[in-house]
């Protein structure tokens, strides 16, 4: 597989300052009351879902658990619509149905925000099932936690992924905790990269501290399975500097602990990669990071100023009507923007049947009726 | 017209829409190969080939996710679960992901998936394999649910169901399989909309609200009631959600007295709501307490007698009906 | 008596009854190590060691069937769910194998366990966190249910819980778990029986029957009926199964209009059943369609405005009382 | 471990005998409409039952899925209590409310007979783990078929035992079928037994047509585990000769795949064992099928004979009362003789903690209130 050029590189880089902004301005703002529920931040794993989404297609599926603000962010989705979200409003990505852990946006292919724990699995293997039924050369990537592998449904989601060799991409983000139980606490694997065994795929742990090298291992294997469409494990080792959920003291770690994977920090190092190589001035990643915060800032206002969802809203989305579908969330015109993902034409992708074309038949025509 | 099994009618119901739309497919345990556990399925995977019929392991839980993940991204699947007993190691997917999708996505994620099979007790099966599942999944707002008990009702209501956008349940009944009815020839496309009752029989003394299992012991009490001078208004609901409320109401308005016959546990059953519902619209319309024929609310026994004396039958109904009349 | 929590309260019935008892034992996510989710389970694990607090791993289904087979062989275990949005995953479990057990067994085999946790919508936890399960819970033959109110009924209701030879479940409510209230003094074995409702205000012209997150707001109703001259009597049921239909009745029989306030989804929910009880026990005594005031049947939306929109509340039981009254 | 004594070997093929003898007769009785529901018979699969429970003391907790039939009779549930159930009749070992998929016999410590796939595996767990809490040397042994092994509550249920340490064995009785799903259609698996490895336990195959090797290996795992609580995984290769239930007609395998496991049979191969170390006679063979005969056509009998159900039982076990508990089914009087099972001190069983001297002290204490 190719490699990405140097210019997506920054643009990732951007990306992860993006999320990192987002992330302390969400907590800031929970903390103000202004977001309800619960909230869950993504600082420290960035490189995960950065690495991920710099190797993959804007088509290909991608679904996640709760702690997806991130996700949606890597996706493209705007600053806005993430934060409109967390303060429940209609310009949300979910319109403020949604909320924290539910973040939607079909337009730039993501598939939620799954809150129990476990139970979006066997849904990417859906989607990586629809893929392959409609012979399309997309790959599906499911994220998820380390506590979400002793679930029942991971189990099942699995074994039908490996017996009907699924183009999905199982990537467990071990941050080494489910709340306040340490992954030895919890599985009664010695590395949780060996569960891919058992189930007829390969298995890959990746350093999720190192954007470079998400990216890259990631990249190998969409590269294989759109050659050939099978499913394959990823375990990203990774840490998350706060607490489970804003409610969370995380007493539970040391001090020293915490401060070792500062050091690895993947933001510091990548922009360390950069420099090194001459591609990245101190200068210019201040001014990346400063237009981080700017959008992040500026969310938060579009966010206060942002209606709220009307009350009819609530009956609306129980069921759709005869001839009617899902309709993609359809950001305001106050959409400011993100660094655009640009997407090169490396990889398999095939020309004929990537992207929106391969929309279901059945639902457009029903849109026309 | 012709005569046809309950069974012939499902499977000509599934053969039709997988013909229709490439987007539909099914799945479940044993229904390729084996072509069903009860024979629904047969002939189907000669017809469309192992892509489009898919035997599963026994992972409930995982292929309805599998399921509703599909119809994510614009498939339409249809997911056999051998009896609706096995649904509830799903019930997860089936309760928290297929219904709140769309409201959690803002509507962005509507989900078009079926799942069928037969449900509730059959013949002394005991007590994990007899659930009646319609009263805990019509709890939940975003599903849909119908209850054929006419071969012609199967094959209607399956092939709406397949193609509605939302997810729907179509629960049907064992011991229906090989039962014969009248149903439109192969070439009408036959579509009975969910949510409409049909009135079996009409009646004035007394209305008796049935689905599915019900509804022929509700025409057998009906016939031994009419030798009695008591004239019984029949219904058979065919839907549980959406309930036809206007046909409902409309026959209680005429016959003032009701007998509810369900084949779910009376808790919190589907007897339950239906006297909510009646009592809090039209009140005054009753000239007597409603009374509900349900299951005996203890685990089902696999002995036959402790069995029949479990589940609703023709002379409860009746003795129901006389205690109002 | 003093003033304690309901955390408190929950607090020390865990800590009496696991000391009471050796076969009592705690198991759950974050039970032990972390002192709980919502902290109801502090200092156990010092107290009592990690062989009797067990965490586990997010294995719903896993764990609650593990308690099952302990209680198959004599141990007692209290199985604690996060929120019971995530028993949903061991549905089949609590269903199938706890309830079922003693008539599948011919009567040898009684499961002596109590569920545990967090029950019904708290605050903009989305669609999938906010899963009130009384309704499904109760409609299943063999299993009890209780929701506590005050810690004094959260303590001694948990107390009975635990000493009861079959499976009981204990559904509490996040927002209560800070609110205050007097508790019997810590040396008095407080012993709540399941299946006795409390009469919390006494009043003559409407019933309003409530439960769990509903109490309060139905006493709010009451006084604010007071000033409008309409005299409420408030019954908290405490026990949704065995329910107490003795003192539904002897209320209604007085004063003749009823008003349920819910907190589950109304289609087959708790308020049906007892509109079911009430009208085909005592049908002469009513004056009035019985109102239900329950969630909106929707999923449910996180935003705080839409939030309370479905939900069961004060100005929504004063308006379904102003309706009958 | 010692080997089990000459004695054994003989009541062990008696056992095996009448498990087919009375498999054969419900099969006969089930087509004359005596039986309803479903029936699930065990023929071709007898030497797993009997050499794991040649392997075990009596009071080792047992449990199963619902071709349970013969577990219970292994445990020394009469044929008498076993065919009674089938026939709906009070004198059944689950008092007729039961049937076929759900035998039961707390006096044997025979623990059920269940009919929800993978559903009891969480509860063998459970047994173990009540062993273990105290502190108790019972092994619990846990069946079920090859089908079993893809739901999520078995994974849930392994990976808990791995984690917990419990005394418990997984036994996989793999007749390469569930239903009419061949292994290599249901699992992503190459070989059932490595699923063992992602618990944390270690696993073994056995040939379940041979009782000598079921029994030497189920022997010497539950004496390592009696020593130090451990779980462990067995894949028992064998083969039901049956359709999958009364209904199913089998044609999904082939005439010589069923004549090549004939071959095999687990009977004939014990029974020339024997023979060939002069340990049995011809005569003495013969004797045994013919009391196995006698006691199944007894059975039949016996449970003709038995009075249904009261009515007033529908309502009886619902609920225990305050201050009761389950009561063990008692066999009626006219209980046949099984060929005693004697059980040899073997094993490292301590004396302290077996048989029923360990039933819980709140249960006992409460029945005598
Ligand atoms: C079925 C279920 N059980 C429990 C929870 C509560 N819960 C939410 S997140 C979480 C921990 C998950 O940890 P992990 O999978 O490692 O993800 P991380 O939070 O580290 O990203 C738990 C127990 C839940 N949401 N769903
Ligand atoms: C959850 C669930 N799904 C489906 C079934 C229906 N069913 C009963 S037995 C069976 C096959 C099981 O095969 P296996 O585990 O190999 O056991 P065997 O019948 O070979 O002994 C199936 C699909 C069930 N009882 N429970
Ligand atoms: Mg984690
Ligand atoms: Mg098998």
């Amino acid at each position: 597989m190719a490699q990405p050029e140097q210019r997506d590189e920054v643009e990732m880089l951007a990306m992860m300052l993006l999320i990192r902004r987002f992330e302390e301005r969400a907590s800031q703002q929970y903390q103000a009351q202004k977001i309800g529920g619960f909230c869950h931040l993504y600082i420290g794993q960035e490189a995960v879902v950065a690495g991920a989404v710099a190797a993959t297609r804007p088509d290909d599926y991608l679904i996640t658990a709760y702690r997806d603000h991130a996700h949606a962010l890597a996706r493209g989705t705007s600053a806005n619509a993430c934060m409109a979200e967390l303060f429940g409003k209609v310009t949300g990505c979910s319109r403020g149905l949604g909320g924290s852990m539910h973040f939607f946006d079909k337009a730039n292919h993501m598939y939620g925000g799954h809150a129990i724990v476990g139970a979006h699995v066997p849904l990417a293997a859906g989607m990586a099932f629809a893929s392959k039924y409609r012979k399309e050369d997309r790959v599906t990537l499911c994220f998820f936690g380390d506590g979400a592998i002793n679930q029942g449904g991971f189990h099942e989601a699995l074994n039908l992924a490996g017996l009907f060799k699924l183009p999905v991409i199982f990537i467990c983000e071990n941050n080494f905790f489910a709340m306040g139980t340490s992954v030895k606490r919890s599985t009664s694997l010695k590395e949780i990269v060996d569960r891919a065994e058992g189930y007829d795929m390969p298995g890959e742990v990746v350093d999720g501290m190192s954007f470079r090298e998400v990216r890259d291992k990631l990249g190998e294997i969409i590269a294989s399975i759109r050659k050939d469409p099978h499913p394959a494990f990823v375990e990203a080792r990774t840490y998350r500097y706060r607490g489970h959920s804003m409610s969370d003291p995380a007493s539970y770690r040391t001090k020293e602990e915490l401060e070792k994977y500062r050091e690895e920090d993947p933001i510091t190092r990548l922009r360390a990669q950069l420099s090194r190589e001459g591609k990245l001035t101190n200068e210019q990643f201040d001014k990346l990071d400063k237009s981080a915060k700017e959008q992040v800032m500026a969310s938060v206002k579009f966010a206060e100023k942002s209606a709220e969802p009307p009350l009819e809203d609530l009956y609306k989305y129980t069921y759709v009507g005869d001839g009617e579908s899902g309709v993609a969330f359809e950001e305001s015109s106050e959409r400011t923007t993100v660094p655009a993902r640009k997407t090169s034409a490396r990889g398999t992708a095939s020309s004929k049947n990537n992207g929106d074309s391969a929309e279901p038949v059945a639902t457009r025509s029903r849109k026309k009726a | 017209m012709r005569e046809i099994t309950y069974r012939q009618a499902l499977n000509e119901a599934l053969a039709e829409e997988i013909a229709r739309d490439p987007n539909v497919f099914l799945m479940g345990e044993e229904v390729a190969e084996y072509n069903g556990a009860y024979k629904v399925s047969q002939g189907l995977l000669d017809r469309f080939g192992a892509e489009r019929i898919i035997d599963t392991p026994i992972s409930e839980n995982g292929f309805a996710g599998l399921g509703i993940g599909a119809a994510m991204v614009g498939l339409r699947p249809i997911v056999e679960f051998m009896t609706f007993s096995f649904s509830l190691v799903a019930f997860d997917q089936i309760v928290n992901n297929a219904p709140n999708m769309l409201t959690m996505s803002g509507g962005q994620f509507n989900i078009p998936i079926t799942f069928r099979g037969p449900n509730g007790p059959a013949h002394q099966l005991g007590a994990t394999h007899s659930h009646a599942t319609e009263c805990l999944y019509a709890n939940v707002p975003g599903l849909k649910i119908c209850t054929p008990a006419t071969p012609r009702d199967a094959k209607g209501l399956l092939k709406t169901a397949i193609r509605d956008n939302n997810p729907v349940l179509v629960l049907e009944f064992e011991l229906f399989y090989s039962q014969k009815g009248q149903v439109e020839d192969e070439d009408v496309d036959l579509l009975i909309p969910l949510g409409e009752a049909a009135t079996r029989r009409e009646g004035s003394d007394v209305t008796i609200i049935s689905y599915a299992q019900t509804v022929p012991m509700a025409l057998a009490a009906a016939e031994q009631l009419a030798g009695e001078k008591i004239n019984a208004e029949v219904i058979d609901l065919r839907s549980i959600k959406p309930l036809d409320w206007p046909a409902v109401f409309a026959s209680v308005s005429k016959t003032h007295r009701v007998v509810i016959a369900e084949q779910d546990r009376p808790f919190c059953g589907v007897g339950a709501e239906i006297t909510y519902r009646i009592q809090q619209e039209i009140f005054d319309e009753l000239d007597a307490p409603i009374q509900r024929v349900a299951q005996e609310d203890v685990p089902m026994p696999y002995n036959e007698r402790l069995e029949q004396a479990v589940l609703p039958n023709t002379e409860k109904i009746v003795a129901a009906v006389k205690k109002i009349c």
